[in-house]
């Protein structure tokens, strides 16, 4: 019997398709939106100790290869964001996976502390934002050491898994994925954001983002986005939540494939509509059974050769 | 930059053209006009920006297939700048987005409050030209800031005008349910503060309507969240900003409380302490 | 009165339009089919010291955002591709860069002394193709030092003007821009391809490329080259030939505000025909007529913050 | 992974399927089937692969609607793996590329040597179909190699093989010399080996011809150079495989070198010392 029910760090999903952070799961009605359209798993927006407005508009653009967008890790703090997510799990039995964002350990620590106390299943951090690197410099998950250090002061403070959410904007992402893992962390999402990217307004000669940079999602990243989780999942033992530019149950199956064992669906929302977390969901389930596999979990890897 | 939305209408990701004429709407209010043959159904909006800060959804006041409008109220710095663009002034512009309203046959009723009544002139002018029944209401706290009204006059049909100084001085939903009461009404649409709509719809008992939202919006495509509505996470963007009562009616958050840039709940009447 | 003729170190060009290395350019033929097509400068095959066939097929992959490649600097050497070159301008006055490869300061020089024999116009240094990782390792314009070390000895042996050729898959690119004029290059190509990336045929469960991973171009990497042409731009004073994805007028125009005096088209010629590089260019000269500019040197440049 | 080609028809960026049947062509040869819809026009070509090492151009030599075949001769380690597939066995196809041949008024004269015989027959078939007077000459070394008689013999046109050990015992241009010198021929189409269509173009004087070319080919797309030919570039995978008279009587490499994998000039025949 073919299903689409896997396990995660001892949870058992409906689906093995993850609402990324960032899009939607803003308020409890939108974690809920994400749930009905056949997400498993969601995150909530990244959560800081304070409020965040985010960056003005306009924050997101299309072009050729999917969007740029520079929200501004807008949310409504870690008080009001957690109430949200409790509100939500009252009505749902699906995991929630609160992401937080801070610049420092001791705030990340603190984060995650307060993340335990709700209804949350998994604690994501958030080191990879490209979108605030004014504000905070280079994402911290640039730096090995830096992953390291925060990952650990999370799994300290934390009762729950913790999953470091990486930057695709690092030549040596196995090394830091390896260093994320020896730090303790259970789980790693890859990729975040890609750049950021710019896009100019010719007529009137601007760059079109408020912010003027946006990181880069939708189809553009995918590629990227594979090889980086073929090879990370080379270097790490611990499963790996895989997305970047998936829009296709074929697309899906590839991040199996390169060694994802959830599979993370954003921008496609936006380019093709809510509907699409349920193609790739038929996309999934129909190629497990046209190749005679029960699950994704049975899926076969790719073969590695002696990189 | 063009695409075919789904109804096979053009859609623009996103155009930054030149306003070629400017309609001042009482002292307060503005139309701007361009160029356009985008493909508009009453009630979508656009995003519009003008690089100098935000961008805003609007919706569309006027489209005929040649020139297209939005009509904005100066509510504070963005919608200000708007309101005092000349004729050559840029804006970018990308969409139409959301959900437009459904003619129902039968005699209309809309109900407009503010800015909400740019949306529903639209409406009025598709539904005169399928030939059904057509009153308008168009309601604001002073008359100064009534707007539109001679473009519904043109239509011929049965226009209102009220405020607190002049007109009927009515609400415009008092004026509604006094034209309830006479009237065979079809179908109710609004478009304005979401408490008016929430003082209208207790007034409709079983009247099928569709009111026009608006909420705090960031990405105007589905993406961001920020005006998800509770319980089930509808988004105004893009199942929105047009409802139908089958769907206003699951709402909770609706006359209660909205979201702000950060998402945290701003209640519309002041909560009991608790 | 509009024109598209430009001037380049010191060389005045038709059109600001560049073939990149590595598309067409293998042959004296295929160097003039890509004139005819409309490049103002185009460039040779990477040369190295002695000839390479490259990898076997597959060889590229389209996905949503454009191909993902790795050809494997196939060339038919330094010599032979050398004659290719002056028996094109025997029959075209259009310049011609001729690019060289190698993994050494020392076969840069030799590289550079033999392209300064021939009727090369310009000598671009490939310090960035990120297809030969597993042959040679990280690409060498991921290292400042390196990148500063090549390009001066590249210099010294050269009477040519000599352009660096850098890579998007570095955090520190302005950084490594500003060393390579440091150390004394004319002018820098930005971007090679990006990642590499993978994509897998899930029917066989094999990577589709033979060599397994490929360089990302097309519209993906759009929005990337655009910021970092603009970051490097801020940072160097010398011209900056601008590539990655242009594929529309619009965007040619949006890389010279960003700050590039020349544009590379390079996937468009797959993915529009070779037609491309026409409606590119006149897409860019009915801007310039539009707007009220004379040439593309005119362009305004887009505003910089305190970024 | 379907898109449309220029034409209207279905083009797939790559399909990775299923060989259906396989048809041996004596002993060095074999026809892969498929089910497939894409449409083709004779003289296209598909980039193949099996992923065990190399990805080829290969012409189609049957496609009805339901079913497209390739036909392979055994020549190295490449096409040697594909003649030894069975069905069950995947190919990974992309294409079809490059131009097709254009059907002339008139008799048409069709000459094949070797695995260039494969795209003549798909030419053959519609040329049929259009009521036109066909003759094909199928030439080989040796009489084992001669393939794909039998689909020409069921086509019900003047159909010659010839080789060294049987047939007429000629090389096939020197028969198709004979043929033109007693028929009024329109049009001459040939596919096979460089040397045989520069032997051919020598006798044919006036008449229109439309020669497919065979070159080393890395893309098939028409951006890695490596089948460009000289002196003007023209790309056999995208202006070819099928060039014109006019076409090829500007090539100076014609009959002279083509290029290998480096990009490197092979001379067809031993060049004079320099």
């Amino acid at each position: 019997m073919v299903s689409l029910r896997t396990r995660f760090l001892g949870r058992e999903l409906s689906s093995p398709l993850v609402l990324p952070a960032g899009i939607l799961g803003m308020s409890y009605g939108s974690l809920r939106f994400a749930c009905d359209a056949g997400f498993g798993l969601v995150t909530s927006k990244s959560l800081s100790l304070e409020p965040r407005r985010g960056h003005e508009g306009p924050i997101v653009a299309r072009f050729g290869g999917g969007i740029i967008n520079s929200l501004g890790l807008c949310n409504p703090g870690i008080a009001a964001g957690l109430k949200e997510v409790d509100e939500f799990s009252a009505v749902s039995g699906s995991p929630v996976m609160v992401s937080v964002f801070a610049v420092n350990r001791g705030d990340f620590e603190e984060l995650v502390r307060r993340a335990c106390d709700s209804s949350a299943a998994f604690i994501e951090l958030n080191l990879s934002c490209p979108n605030v690197m004014d504000e905070f410099g280079i994402p911290l998950a640039a730096s090995k050491e830096l992953v390291a250090d925060i990952v650990e002061g999370a799994k300290k403070a934390s009762r729950l898994p913790v999953i470091a959410k990486l930057s695709p904007n690092a030549l040596e992402l196995p090394a830091i994925a390896r260093a994320a893992q020896e730090a303790g962390a259970d789980a790693l999402s890859l990729i975040n954001t890609l750049g950021p990217g710019l896009l100019i307004d010719t007529a009137v000669r601007r760059p079109i983002l408020a912010p003027c940079f946006g990181g880069i999602s939708g189809p553009a990243v995918f590629p990227l986005a594979l090889k980086l989780v073929y090879e990370c999942t080379g270097r790490v033992s611990i499963p790996v939540i895989g997305m970047g530019g998936v829009s296709t149950g074929d697309e899906a199956v590839q991040m199996f494939m390169a060694g994802a064992s959830l599979v993370g669906v954003g921008t496609a929302v936006w380019l093709s509509g809510a509907g699409v977390v349920a193609e790739i969901a038929k996309g999934i389930w129909e190629y497990l059974e046209r190749e005679g596999f029960s699950s994704v979990m049975n899926l076969p890897k790719l073969e590695r050769g002696n990189g | 930059m063009g695409e075919k939305n789904m109804a096979g209408g053009l859609r623009l990701e996103r155009v930054t053209q030149k306003i070629v004429k400017v309609e001042a709407q009482g002292p307060g209010a503005a139309t701007l006009f361009f160029e356009s043959a985008i493909d508009v159904r009453p009630g979508q909006f656009l995003m519009v920006t003008d690089y100098e800060g935000g961008e805003r959804p609007i919706s569309v006041s006027w489209a005929d297939g040649e020139l297209l409008a939005i009509t904005v109220k100066n509510m504070g710095p963005f919608s200000g700048r708007l309101c005092a663009k000349k004729p050559g002034d840029f804006l970018s512009l990308r969409g139409p987005f959301g959900t437009p309203f459904t003619p129902v046959p039968g005699h209309a009723l809309l109900v407009g409050g503010g800015c909400g009544i740019a949306p529903l002139h639209l409406l009025a002018r598709e539904l005169v030209s399928r030939g059904g029944a057509v009153t308008v209401v168009n309601g604001a706290r002073v008359s100064a800031d009534l707007i539109l009204g001679g473009w519904f006059r043109g239509l011929g049909l049965d226009y209102r005008e009220t405020s607190e100084d002049a007109g009927e001085r009515l609400t415009s939903v008092a004026l509604a349910e006094r034209i309830l009461s006479k009237e065979k009404i079809a179908c109710v649409y609004a478009a304005g503060p979401e408490l008016m709509m929430d003082a209208l719809r207790k007034i409709l008992k079983n009247l099928p309507y569709q009111f026009s939202f608006e909420r705090y919006m960031k990405c105007g495509v589905g993406i961001c969240g920020s005006c998800a509505c509770d319980p089930t996470g509808i988004r105004i963007c893009v199942e929105g900003p047009v409802l139908c009562r089958e769907q206003v009616e699951k709402l909770t958050d609706f006359g209660v409380y909205k979201r702000d840039a950060t998402g945290a709940r701003i209640h519309f009447r002041r909560q009991p302490a608790t």
